[in-house]
């Protein structure tokens, strides 16, 4: 399944841009995402345990499951005001 | 209902929007770009979100606040990308009839959107560096 | 530094004179007609001052605000006269680096104004009586 | 000596004027002014209590000495904001 991503802040810098698409096996989770995006971001990995996550818009865990064309936000510490 | 915009925020709407008769206190709280973080020299703030949670997240804020603190009226306004010194990124608008919850609610919804908005914001420094301010883990 | 005026409060010129670049938060408070008082529908207010004394005891307020508060800004208007429904009475609008003393502060000089400060509030109602507004006794 | 009396809000209307002048004679207190006053107006004597005075713009009391030419203001309980 084709899963797309969105980046902010940190991520995004660290990614080098704001969206991303990934191709995962089906019944791939969250973290299974994590996972590929770090492997082809290194710099990602630092991020992790900080970071967010959504699915649609949705905050999400890393044990939720992915469906095809879900958009996969990941979402630093906020700093807002 | 809470907005962002990429222009600068214009109070004199909101303000107008937040006078009731049934309102004994009005009370605007506009967070603005200081000049200095730590010590160091700012030259400006910018400003990004997931617009659309950012939107669902002020709104269910504001609708929070509402009940909590029975405001009469509530607006949140968040700006984004470059806001330079001394201008405003955001804007907390509230009405209530007696004054007490207005200083309340107004501080209380800063906290919060401290916390639960997804809205990131870089410090630009005069001695060429920029970095984001270490913020809140979304929960 | 305190106003007394005698025309509707305009907050433009007060928001743009807070508005500092060692500052990130601006709070503006609005005391406003209330259109009903335990029960009674009002239709407008009031004022009258001792205009020396109130001006200087205003004055007195803010420097203590500043000094309490550590305020980069901070000013404080009243409407004298009659002030219709939804119209501002008071305006209080002060700068801060941060933003809990701006609350703080905008907090505490309404609570010491109704107790320090020789003006007087009279209620019209719709029923056709008037009333001078329970007060302090001036220390 | 001659003083000047400025009436504010309840005490104003209670009197029907903003101003009034006393006649007093020289070693007289704010007491004195206030005891003349409720003399020709009775109405201010159940205001008493609750007054706060004033000799030319400064807090007094009622055993404050007056001088000719003083302005004493009678400020009721005040209600700004």
């Amino acid at each position: 399944m084709r899963i797309e991503v969105r980046l902010f802040a940190q991520a995004r810098e660290r990614v080098g841009s704001a969206n991303a698409r990934l191709e995962l096996p089906d019944g791939s989770r969250v973290a299974d995402a994590l996972t590929l995006l770090e492997q082809v971001y290194p710099a990602l990995a630092e991020l992790r345990p900080h970071l967010a996550l959504a699915i649609d818009g949705t905050l999400a865990r890393g044990s939720d499951a992915l469906a095809d064309g879900n958009e996969l936000s990941l979402l630093p510490p906020v700093s807002g005001g | 209902m809470a907005e962002l915009t990429h222009a600068p925020i214009d109070v004199a709407p909101l303000l107008a929007a937040a006078a009731r008769p049934e309102c004994g206190a009005v009370n605007l709280f506009l967070g603005t770009t200081r000049d200095h973080h730590e010590g160091r020299s700012v030259l400006r703030l910018e400003y990004e979100a997931h617009e659309g949670m950012a939107l669902a997240a002020l709104r269910v804020l504001e609708d929070e606040a509402r009940t909590r603190f029975e405001l009469a009226h509530v607006v949140v306004v968040h700006r984004l990308g470059v806001v330079p010194v001394a201008e405003a990124s955001v804007a907390v608008v509230v009405s209530t009839p007696h004054r007490a919850p207005a200083f309340e609610a107004s501080r209380w919804i800063m906290d919060e959107l401290k916390r639960r908005v997804p809205i990131w914001k870089k410090e630009h420094f005069a001695d060429g560096g920029a970095e984001w301010v270490k913020g809140h883990v979304l929960e």
